[in-house]
């Protein structure tokens, strides 16, 4: 009860601080009363405003949602524990979209991962204990490679501070030890945002957690680990990222190939939360395609995309969640028939399932079409195949669990099955709403993430 | 001549090497974190040796009126916060070690592959 | 139990834990000074414990450091370091900021300073002491 | 180094713990070379007492010996020696080992050095930089270690209100 007070307590605040954002100016909070460098500093602006906003928001309704699922799927005496655990998570990944300076940031991703590696590891399946492991041996060397990346800054820069840090590094764009720092940065942060190639941890992790668990990480925390990409991106200077070196082009490709993989993955599974995992994959894909193209419209499209992939996925997870409630279990084939006897989680699950192929009038479709723009601007039309592909993938693999729910006749007890909880619908509907209303209005998320790109792009020649 | 000069950077990537060999090589869970161990290790050698100052002492300032050189005490500061993430990371993997043989009753990476396919 | 026929074992330990348990004060306190402070003072404060449940076994350690006093005092730690920054809040100065706590900078400084490392000691000791009695006890359950 | 390599060698896991605790030793030993003795002081008490500590409790609760034949990976190899490519190319444009002009020292740091006792009142620069100037890092780091107590709690304790039950069971039927 108390978590569900502060998350919403948070949310709050994190909406309140963005529209100040947008109104004034970065904020800036020095800890300990010592002005950074020499002090550790929060500093918001539009982008990382909009990312608590989002933390906020998945974490607030996944609350609402948690009481009867986490008291079905974890057990009783570790049900305080387990509370615990996923605040810790969210102090984690709050700490990490705020703070202003570059080894915090590491503090702040090492909460968040341990959190959330024990988070998963409560998953009932026993493979959910070596989907843990691996995504604690990966996210490691992760953490490690960003750490190595932040030291060869230091060692270049003498400071930890973003700000200061990126006024610092202009003078010695060139350096080979900046290069490899980057290089580091990126394939650090990459292995925690799961992006492809580096996705190995995510479909078993996401597939094994409790479905509290999944739907948290799935609507946060790679978006977070995506957020510190482009603060980075930002503090090398978009200039930098972008012309000197081929980061568009490589995070181009990787993604577009990822897509596909990712999609065509989704279809073969046979279990609904992992077939949800790799379309998870996919869709990290569609934002690093955006950031990759590296345009003003392209760098809209993937933050606004983290934004509507963070309300779907949440939103479909929490349906799974549901169903798990009731039946205890998502493998596809048992799914038959709960159109009817679970009308409204089914209804909620379809929504969200529409925005996340990208159905005209949904978010996801609003997103989609921003980065689709971007590519047509760019001229690079392989990718607009890509897209249009992936979307048909995306039909695929979602119909396929659409068309069990909805269209086959209930299987050996599912006249037995209620309907979820009150609160679970309430959470549910927060979400997969918010991903339909937002798809039609498009304007307060669409305005906030270009005056996000805008500034990552600021130093654009 | 350079390469003397940086040999604390070539200390630390061999160290790193096989530390991150030892991480993807080994199907042993347990050699798994002790290669992790290593590879972290080797980056705190990195930072460490960043903040040396040749003929610098530790950064507890002297009152013996002598001016003295210190090191640099930031990097001190981060590694100590680093190896206590370090060692909380270690800690929670073993305890997954520890209930991972006890559900497959192996912590070999390919024997666990085996059991999961299996059921 | 085996460690009951070690009787040298027993009487080493007995002598030895008193000096450990004082040599991590000392570290605790003089951190400011000498090398050492919260983080490492808690390590070596655990490890009496540590020692003391090899030696004398599990069961015998829960008896002087039960499971609620180990996970309130895990918990007060950090809450002793939150209330110290935010001790300063009142002042209406930032987070953290201990110059304020005393009427004079740098006592404050020195005060704060001396409650956050003392917070992170309890902390760390404590989990660390919680970490090895978890898998010593899953030894004892099998 | 050698140690390092040993490890990669060795089949029985109580002798690489062994070998992994000296390791960290002779680390210690080092970051005291290096001038940062606190650092090496807790390098000491980790890697040496508590990560050993627990590797062998962890290998009590397993099992001891590596039974997997030994076998280069090349894939691995490869990986490895790639990434160790990249940064011996980062690592030739930074400053010389101990160079006292490196901008890590000029910039930051010598504001530590020169004002944090007079501001704080304590000589050991490092306790002060920890706990006053960046602070909040290492509240970070109490959090860390605390949602490692948590998760190892979480993980390995039964439950706290299922496990009394049986131990009562247990000491009647004693």
């Amino acid at each position: 009860m108390l978590a569900l007070v502060v998350t919403w307590a948070a949310f709050a605040i994190s909406l309140v601080l963005l529209f100040q954002v947008l109104n004034d100016g970065p904020i800036r909070y020095f800890f300990g009363g010592w002005a950074p460098p020499w002090g550790i500093e929060y500093r918001i602006d539009a982008l990382n405003g909009f990312v608590l906003v989002i933390v906020g928001f998945v974490s607030a309704a996944v609350l609402l949602f948690a009481g009867p699922s986490v008291g079905k799927e974890i057990r009783e005496g570790h049900q305080h524990l387990f509370y615990a655990m996923v605040m810790l998570l969210l102090a984690g990944l709050y700490g990490m979209a705020i703070t202003g300076d570059a080894f915090n940031v590491f503090v702040f991703l090492e909460i968040a991962s341990l959190a959330s590696y024990a988070l998963i590891a409560m998953g009932k399946d026993r493979r959910a204990l070596t989907a843990a492991f691996q995504y604690l041996v990966l996210g490691t060397v992760g953490a490690t490679f960003f750490l190595i990346g932040i030291g060869l800054l230091y060692a270049m820069t003498g400071t930890l501070n973003m700000v200061d840090m990126a006024e610092r590094i202009h003078g010695i764009h060139g350096s080979r030890t900046v290069l490899t720092a980057f290089a580091f940065l990126t394939v650090g942060i990459a292995l925690k945002a799961a992006v492809f190639p580096m996705h190995y941890w995510l479909p078993g992790a996401y597939a094994y957690a409790p479905s509290v668990v999944s739907a948290l990480l799935a609507g946060t925390a790679t978006k977070v680990a995506v957020y510190l990409l482009l603060r980075f991106i930002m503090i090398f200077g978009a200039d930098f990222a972008y012309v000197a070196l081929p980061l568009g082009a490589t995070l181009t490709v990787l993604a577009a190939v990822g897509i596909l993989i990712a999609s065509s993955s989704a279809i073969l599974q046979n279990d609904a939360k992992r077939l949800l995992a790799f379309s998870s994959v996919a869709h990290l894909g569609y934002i690093i395609l955006g950031i990759g193209l590296g345009n003003d419209t392209g760098v809209t499209g993937g933050i606004l995309h983290m934004f509507n992939h963070a309300l779907a996925k949440g939103a479909v997870f929490l349906a799974m969640g549901a169903v798990m409630l009731q039946i205890g279990t998502t493998h596809i084939n048992r799914l038959q028939g709960l159109g009817r006897v679970m009308p409204w989680t089914m209804a909620g699950f379809t929504a969200a399932g529409l925005s996340l192929i990208g159905v005209p009038l949904t978010a996801g479709f609003v997103s989609k079409w921003y980065i689709v723009t971007a590519a047509i601007d760019r001229g690079w039309w392989p990718l607009v195949l890509v897209m249009v592909a992936s979307s048909i993938l995306a039909v695929f693999y979602i119909w396929r669990i659409i068309d069990a729910v909805y269209f086959s006749a209930p299987g050996p007890g599912a006249e037995n099955v209620k309907e979820a909880p009150m609160t679970m619908l309430a959470a549910l509907w927060m979400l997969a709403g918010a991903s339909v209303y937002f798809g039609i209005d498009s304007s307060f998320p669409a305005s906030v993430a270009s005056k996000a790109a805008a500034i990552v792009l600021a130093q654009m020649p | 001549m350079w390469i003397l000069g940086t040999y604390n950077y070539w200390i630390f990537i061999t160290l790193m090497m096989i530390g991150l060999y030892i991480v993807i090589v080994r199907g042993n869970l347990v050699k798994k974190i002790i290669g992790l161990n290593i590879f972290q290790s080797s980056v705190f050698l990195f930072f460490i040796s960043v903040g040396k100052i040749s003929d610098g002492t530790a950064p507890i300032i002297l009152h013996d009126g002598g001016e003295a050189i210190y090191s640099n005490p930031l990097p001190h500061v981060l590694i100590l916060t680093a190896i206590v993430v370090a060692v909380s990371t270690s800690a929670l993997a073993l305890s997954l070690i520890v209930r991972i043989h006890e559900s497959y009753g192996t912590i070999q990476e390919d024997l666990i592959r085996e059991a999961e396919r299996a059921p | 139990m085996m460690a009951t026929e070690h009787l040298i074992l027993r009487v080493v330990a007995k002598l030895l834990i008193p000096l450990i348990l004082l040599f991590g004060l000392y570290v605790q306190f003089h951190g400011e000074t000498g090398p050492g402070g919260g983080f490492q003072a808690g390590v070596i404060f655990a490890a009496a414990f540590i020692l003391y449940a090899l030696v004398f076994g599990p069961e015998n350690t829960r008896r002087v450091a039960p499971e609620w006093l180990i996970s309130t005092l895990m918990a007060i730690g950090v809450l002793l370091y939150f209330s110290t920054g935010a001790a300063s809040l009142l002042y209406r100065a930032n987070f953290l900021e201990y110059g304020v706590l005393s009427t004079d900078f740098v006592a404050g400084q020195k005060l704060g300073i001396f409650l956050v490392e003392l917070g992170v000691g309890i902390t760390v000791s404590s989990v660390m002491i919680a970490i090895y009695l978890a898998f010593a006890e899953r030894q004892g359950s099998g | 180094m050698v140690v390092a390599i040993a490890i990669i060698r060795q089949r029985s896991l109580i002798a690489t713990v062994m070998l992994s605790s000296f390791f960290s030793l002779l680390m210690a030993g080092t970051f005291v070379l290096l001038d940062a003795v606190d650092v090496a002081f807790a390098e000491a008490a980790v890697g040496a007492g508590i990560t050993t500590v627990l590797l062998l409790s962890a290998l009590v609760l397993t099992s001891s010996v590596e039974v997997q034949p030994l076998k280069t990976n090349w894939l691995a190899l490869v990986l490895t020696i790639a990434t160790a490519g990249v940064l011996f190319y980062g690592v030739s444009d930074l400053p010389t080992f101990g160079d006292a002009a490196a901008p890590a020292q000029r910039h930051v740091a010598p504001r530590y050095l020169e004002m944090a006792e007079i501001e704080t009142g304590i000589p050991n620069v490092v306790t002060s930089v920890l706990a006053s100037y960046r602070g909040y890092d290492t509240f970070g780091e109490l959090t860390v270690v605390f949602t490692a107590g948590i998760g190892v709690l979480l993980l390995m304790t039964p439950g706290v209100r299922r496990r009394k039950t049986p131990k009562k069971q247990d000491e009647n039927v004693t």
